[in-house]
């Protein structure tokens, strides 16, 4: 079954269209990325599929909910969280803070209970710590915890963006660029790492501009240009579909 | 840096412990009751300013209007004790819930606003309260203000003397700081830290931002309000001055130098700030005995350029980096070394600077 | 662990170095000659309110000069503790509380402004020690039965609300327009005209308002303007005053402008410039005391303190530095007969009658702290720059 | 008077307090595009500008050498100030620089006390003569000075941004502090220059003011706020929007105090503000700054 159903998604940027009259589902546990030249709306898609920008015209639905519209806390509370082009780290945090902060929908206190030190919030603290140390065995910066996020290199702040959006626990996950400026070594480990992430019950979207990486990892591609759909299909599909060769990837692969 | 979980109760709470043990080594070690009502003062102002640091240093929302909060609560505390007959700490109670109203209306109109548009709005509906001080005469009292509200009582214990109104103040100051400590160490604290730093990224890991924000503008109004009820009670005379936008400026004022990030710092800034205006008036007139006020003023004025100029993070930022720098360093040497087996790679950046 | 204990050390280390600071204060103010006598003031030197408080600082400083040139009182020469309130009530309430509590004064003199007085009222009525303001707002002495320790030198508004209603009967103005500064001062004026002046059969057609900092008082004169008022009293200090003056005359409204005592100094005249001619306004003698008949009793405390002033400030004299040297002139008069005694000091203050001061002569009783009436009034024109009296 | 007259004359008020606001919203505007800084030091450049013309005209300067000299003075000043305390601090955080021109301009304040001590200083109008009677309403003639200064430096700014290579870089740094530096141009000196340019900018509006207002060592704070706030409403990035900024604050204090309560004036000038910032967030001609993810 889908878990993302967009249709119609317009959304211009005075005059540019940015996205047009883009639809595409995708279903539960799929690896799902999106490539084309830049400008060619994969940024704004994520931004409209989070909220943070709102399309003029069209639906998202998530899990059959419409989500059109509402705003990315709310998004977020229904299970979508995301990386970042920019790297986005909450800087004068360290590592772990950083992770905790992904978990905080796990959390229930609020302001007075935890002003006023209520029971309960130490428990949760302790469960919060725990579910991000988890997070971060995963990406393997266990020793790097207590380090401000600032003076990790920047290969390990891409990883940790990611161990942060899954603290979250997020049904999908939209990873935004997660390769670039990461060296062939970091890549890879990049790699396997969103491969195993369906496993854990994550459904994958991907903006990518490292083919490779495309191609060893994605489930289903889909090209854009200009805003609209040029093509979508599996790996093999799309790296013998004459439009996109020309569109794209004839210029653009190494 | 720390977790909370992992340290004992006597750690955690050491700082703490030693506050208070200043405390009640200041009363007894200034028997004056002057200079003991100055401590008051520093107190009274601490506790509006350690709600500002909330606002402004955790969560990164400016505020140029805390001068009204902290008249609402002086005003409603010193109209319903001296006009209504209410007691003291029930007054103080009512004045808190109506000066969180109050906050709460100009908070959800005006928290999206950013940086500057969000200074001037607050300090827009800052000046508004303030007028209304000034206008409505027949329940203000007007510039000319009233008088009649009485000492801060418990029941039968009257808070009469300095020393009792010492004790009094900075018990309320104990409770502001942990009180604050607590929000700041828990899962909301870090919450509003990342909504500092990037307000985007906050609301997408399900952080809602905006409610956030209200509810600390809320608390830290309150915070002004309460310290305003305890001003009330303290000087027993209540009119307009003391609630303008200067009044505003100066709290601000306060927490950036003692450092806005820091819990402890509104001590410090208050702390530094009262009495560097009471040390240059003792000792520029000995320096230069024909000086007159104008001295002080100036080398007030720059001796705040100066502490900003070389420790932007306020007194505490910088005592911290002084003696953190060397730990950074370690680190970061360490990190590049790790960094070593990826030789291309890029060192730490600031590619992530943020949203632009 | 080693940074979490150096951060202990510099607080404990920042701590004590405060605790320092302050028990040094403590001790050094101990010492004292037994022989002086000590006598607070505090005054508005710096902020809003400092066109009053330097002319009453130099002036304070100028009787201190006289009285112990002339060998003290009986004897004891004696000694000015001037605080600076900063034209601010807390710090107003801080100054008493110092000079009560650590310079341990026989009396305080001031504060300059009606706001500053009343926040310091409690604190002085609680601390048993007598008080003589040099502000005009007469709720700084009334009710008077729970202001027992309190004084005041300056003419209360009542008193020139008073001069002035009688002034405007004289001369046939029915409807009054009234503008006051919004400050304590210009409400504690706005107050009393209002209850006082229908009184007296006048009708109060207009009430503004305009602020201490304003830059133009236009569109409030336009107002009354529209109005036709037979006259407009204006309660109100420089530099607002004489901004508003010029407004006035720019507008071209052809009623008489009759101001407050709160313009008796030569800035007002300075800034208004030629707009200040035809200016109307009740003050004390000192402003026209060169022309006052010599049999005035108050001639030649007036003359001698106008002439001492002016040369040795080379700064116009004013009414306020007049209120301030009053205020420690009863003070003084007070002690002489009294001695060192608090209780003694108020309850001789209470006593003064006949007292030939700047602002009038003083007739204190227990009903009446201020002891003024309004024959220490008399109403000034300003011609040519220059202050006549009318009569 | 009729009601149209009073209207009338309520704006030509407004319009003199405007054209003050405005002079010095230009100030707070300019320095804010050019290097992202709120200085809140404008006020005493306005200060500084009234009191050491009125010192030089008193020194026996005729009035035009006394405006030029006042004018260079605070210019001069302003490139200091630039120099010794925003230099140090320019990577510094919003909230840093404006404590700290907050901080410098207590410091000139405590200055002025001791230059001129607390008294109002008056000076004579540029040109003498009655009021200006339009239609039954009232203007001075140093109002219409005013004004007309604040359409001249407007003017005087368009052509230097828009037609000169300095004031090309200006705007440059203005549009991409970084790009422009990579061009050569260096955001250092053009943030000296433009900080001695809206100093004796400030300087002007000080001069031309006191005629109406006079002059005293605080004078700044209060004018260097409405300015603050004239500067906002407008948009902060924009000259025209300054202008405008400081000319709707003039009018709603005018049209406040004069058709619905003199003592709530203020309050409901800020009211509107905060209408217009909740209606759009960037001010009246500024552009939405959009987050970039």
């Amino acid at each position: 079954m889908s878990l993302l159903e967009i249709e119609n998604l317009t959304r211009n940027f005075g005059g540019v269209t940015a996205v047009a009259n883009m639809s595409f589902q995708v279903n539960t546990g799929e690896i799902v990325a999106f490539i084309g030249p830049n400008g060619a709306g994969k940024t704004t898609l994520f931004n409209l599929i989070t909220g943070l920008i709102k399309p003029d015209y069209g639906t998202i639905k998530f899990k059959n909910i419409d989500i059109t519209g509402k705003v990315p806390e709310k998004i977020a509370a229904l299970g979508i969280n995301r990386t970042f082009q920019n790297l986005q780290l909450f800087n004068g945090m360290t590592v772990v803070e950083n992770v905790m902060v992904g978990a905080h929908r796990h959390g229930k206190q609020g302001l007075l209970q935890a002003g006023f030190s209520f029971p309960g919030v130490a428990k949760e603290e302790r469960f919060i710590l725990a579910k991000a140390m988890e997070k971060l065995e995963l990406v393997g910066l266990t020793d790097k915890k207590d380090i401000p996020v600032e003076i990790l290199p920047y290969g390990q702040q891409r990883l940790l963006e990611i161990a942060r959006a899954m603290a979250m626990e997020p049904k999908m996950l939209l990873l935004d660029e997660p390769a670039a400026g990461l060296n062939q070594g970091e890549t890879d480990i990049l790699g396997d790492l969103i491969c195993k992430l369906p496993k854990m019950g994550m459904t994958i979207l991907l903006v990518e501009h490292n083919m490779d990486l495309i191609m060893r990892i994605s489930h289903h591609i889909v090209v854009l240009d200009h805003g609209s759909k040029l093509f979508e299909g599996n790996p093999g599909e799309v790296q013998n579909d004459a439009k996109v060769i020309a569109a794209y990837l004839g210029e653009e692969i190494v | 840096m720390k977790t909370k979980s992992t340290k004992g109760f006597l750690q955690r709470n050491l700082s703490i412990i030693f506050f208070i043990a200043i405390v009640i080594l200041i009363a007894l070690l200034i028997p004056n009751p002057y200079y003991l009502g100055n401590f008051v003062i520093i107190g009274i102002f601490t506790i509006v300013v350690v709600g500002l640091c909330l606002l402004m240093g955790y969560t990164g929302q400016v505020s140029l209007g805390h001068a009204a909060f902290y008249g609402l609560g002086a005003y409603s505390s010193a109209l319903l004790t001296a006009k209504v007959g209410f007691t003291p700490l029930l007054a103080m109670v009512i004045a808190a819930v109506i000066t969180g109203i109050v906050a709460f209306l100009i908070g959800i109109a005006t928290l999206r606003l950013k940086e500057h548009y969000l200074a001037l709005a607050t300090l827009g509906s800052g000046i508004i309260i303030y007028i209304f001080f000034n206008e409505q005469v027949n329940i203000t009292g007007g510039p000319s203000g009233f008088s009649g509200i009485p000492y801060f009582s418990f029941g039968s214990w009257q808070f009469d003397t300095e020393r009792s109104y010492y004790f009094l103040v900075w018990s309320f100051v104990l409770l502001a700081i942990i009180f604050a400590r607590n929000i700041v160490s828990s899962r909301i604290g870090r919450a509003l830290r990342a909504i500092h730093t990037s307000e985007i990224a906050a609301t997408c890991m399900g952080i809602p931002a905006f409610q956030y924000k209200v509810q600390i503008f809320v608390i830290s109004a309150i915070y002004a309000s309460i310290a305003g009820s305890l001003y009330a009670h303290y000087i027993t005379f209540m009119s307009p001055s003391p609630f303008g936008f200067q009044a505003s400026v100066e709290f601000v004022l306060m927490a950036a130098i003692g450092g806005l990030a820091s819990i402890w710092g509104p001590l410090f800034g208050v702390t530094a700030v009262l009495f560097l205006t009471e040390f240059l008036k003792t000792v520029v007139p000995e320096i230069m005995p024909s000086a007159g006020g104008e001295y002080e003023i100036i080398f007030f004025g720059l001796i705040l350029v100066i502490v900003m100029i070389f420790m932007p993070e306020g007194l505490v930022g910088g005592i911290k980096d002084y003696f953190a720098k060397g730990k950074i360093k370690k680190l970061a040497i360490k990190v590049n070394q790790d960094l070593a087996e990826f030789p291309e790679n890029d060192l730490p950046s600031d590619r992530n600077k943020g949203v632009q | 662990m080693k940074i979490f204990a150096k951060k202990y050390l510099i607080l404990f280390l920042s701590l004590t170095l405060l605790l320092t600071i302050t028990s040094g204060c403590g001790s050094s103010d101990q010492k004292g000659d037994q022989e002086t006598y000590k006598i607070g003031a505090i005054f508005d030197i710096t902020g809003p309110a400092s066109s009053l408080g330097i002319p009453e600082r130099d002036s304070a400083l100028l009787i201190e000069k006289e009285i112990n040139d002339r060998g003290g009182i009986n004897g004891h020469k004696i000694q000015l503790i001037i605080e600076d309130n900063e034209s601010n009530e807390t710090k107003a309430v801080q100054a008493a509380k110092k000079l009560i509590e650590v310079d341990k004064v026989l009396a305080i003199a001031g504060p300059s402004t009606t706001g500053t007085s009343m926040a310091i009222i409690d604190t002085i009525q609680k601390s048993q020690i007598p008080m003589v303001s040099a502000a005009a707002g007469s709720a700084i002495v009334n009710p008077v039965d729970q202001r027992k320790w309190v004084f005041k030198s300056a003419q209360s508004d009542s008193v020139v609300v008073d001069k002035l209603t009688d002034y405007l009967v004289e001369t046939k103005a029915k409807k009054i327009a009234f503008l006051s500064m919004n400050n304590a001062f210009g409400d504690g004026g706005r107050k009393v005209f209002e209850t006082e002046a229908p009184k007296k059969g006048l009708e109060i057609v207009a009430l503004e308002k305009f602020g201490a900092t304003d830059n133009d008082m236009t569109p409030q004169l336009t107002k009354i303007k529209s109005v036709k008022p037979d006259a407009v009293v204006v309660w109100a200090i420089p530099p607002s005053a004489s901004i508003l003056t010029k407004n006035y005359r720019q507008l071209q409204i052809d009623v008489p402008l009759i101001h407050s005592h709160g313009i008796g100094n030569q800035a007002f005249i300075d800034l208004a410039q030629d707009a200040a001619n035809g200016v109307i306004f009740p003050v004390g003698r000192l402003l026209v005391a060169e022309s006052l008949p010599a049999d005035n009793p108050q001639k030649s405390v007036l003359v001698k303190y106008a002439a001492d002033y002016e040369a040795m400030f080379k700064q116009p004299r004013s009414t306020f530095g007049g209120h301030a040297y009053d205020s420690i002139s009863l003070i003084v008069a007070a002690i002489e007969k009294a001695g060192p005694d608090r209780i003694k000091i108020r309850d001789e203050l209470e006593k003064i009658q006949g007292f030939a001061g700047i602002s009038g002569i003083f007739n204190m009783s227990p009903q009446d702290h201020n002891g003024l009436q309004k024959d220490a009034l008399v109403m000034v024109k300003i011609e040519n720059n220059k202050w006549v009296v009318v009569e | 008077m009729p009601l149209g007259n009073e209207l009338l004359q309520y704006l030509l008020t407004g319009l003199t307090l405007g054209g003050i606001y405005a002079l010095i919203a230009l100030g707070f505007v300019t320095i804010y595009t050019v290097t992202g800084h709120i200085n809140f030091t404008q006020g005493e450049f306005v200060m500084l500008g009234a009191l050491t013309s009125i010192s030089m005209i008193k020194l026996g300067l005729p009035m035009w050498l006394a405006i030029t000299v006042a004018v260079a003075i605070v210019g001069i000043f302003g490139a200091a100030f630039e120099r010794v305390v925003i230099y140090p601090a320019r990577n510094s955080s919003v909230v840093t620089i404006i404590i700290i021109t907050i901080g410098f301009s207590v410091a000139i304040r405590g200055v002025a006390l001791l230059l001129w001590g607390t008294q109002s200083y008056p000076m004579q109008p540029f040109s003498s003569g009655p009021p200006i009677n339009i239609l039954g309403a009232i203007m001075n003639r140093q109002s219409i000075w005013v004004l007309l200064l604040s359409i001249v430096v407007v003017i005087t700014l368009f052509i230097f941004f828009e037609r000169t290579v300095m004031g090309k870089a200006l705007k440059a740094c203005a549009i991409n502090r970084l790009a422009a530096s990579l061009m050569g141009i260096s955001p250092q000196k053009m943030s000296l220059f433009c900080f001695s340019l809206c100093a004796s900018i400030g300087a002007l509006a000080g001069i031309f003011i006191t005629p109406i207002t006079t002059a005293t060592y605080d004078m700044g704070l209060m004018l260097g706020l409405k300015g603050f706030v004239a500067a906002v409403l407008g948009g902060l990035t924009n000259t025209t929007g300054a202008i405008l900024g400081g000319f709707l604050l003039g009018i709603l204090e005018a049209m406040g105090a004069g058709l619905i309560s003199s003592g709530y004036k203020d309050a409901i000038s800020f009211l509107i503000l905060l209408l217009v910032l909740l209606n759009r967030p960037e001010g009246l001609l500024g552009k939405p700054e959009r987050d970039r993810v």
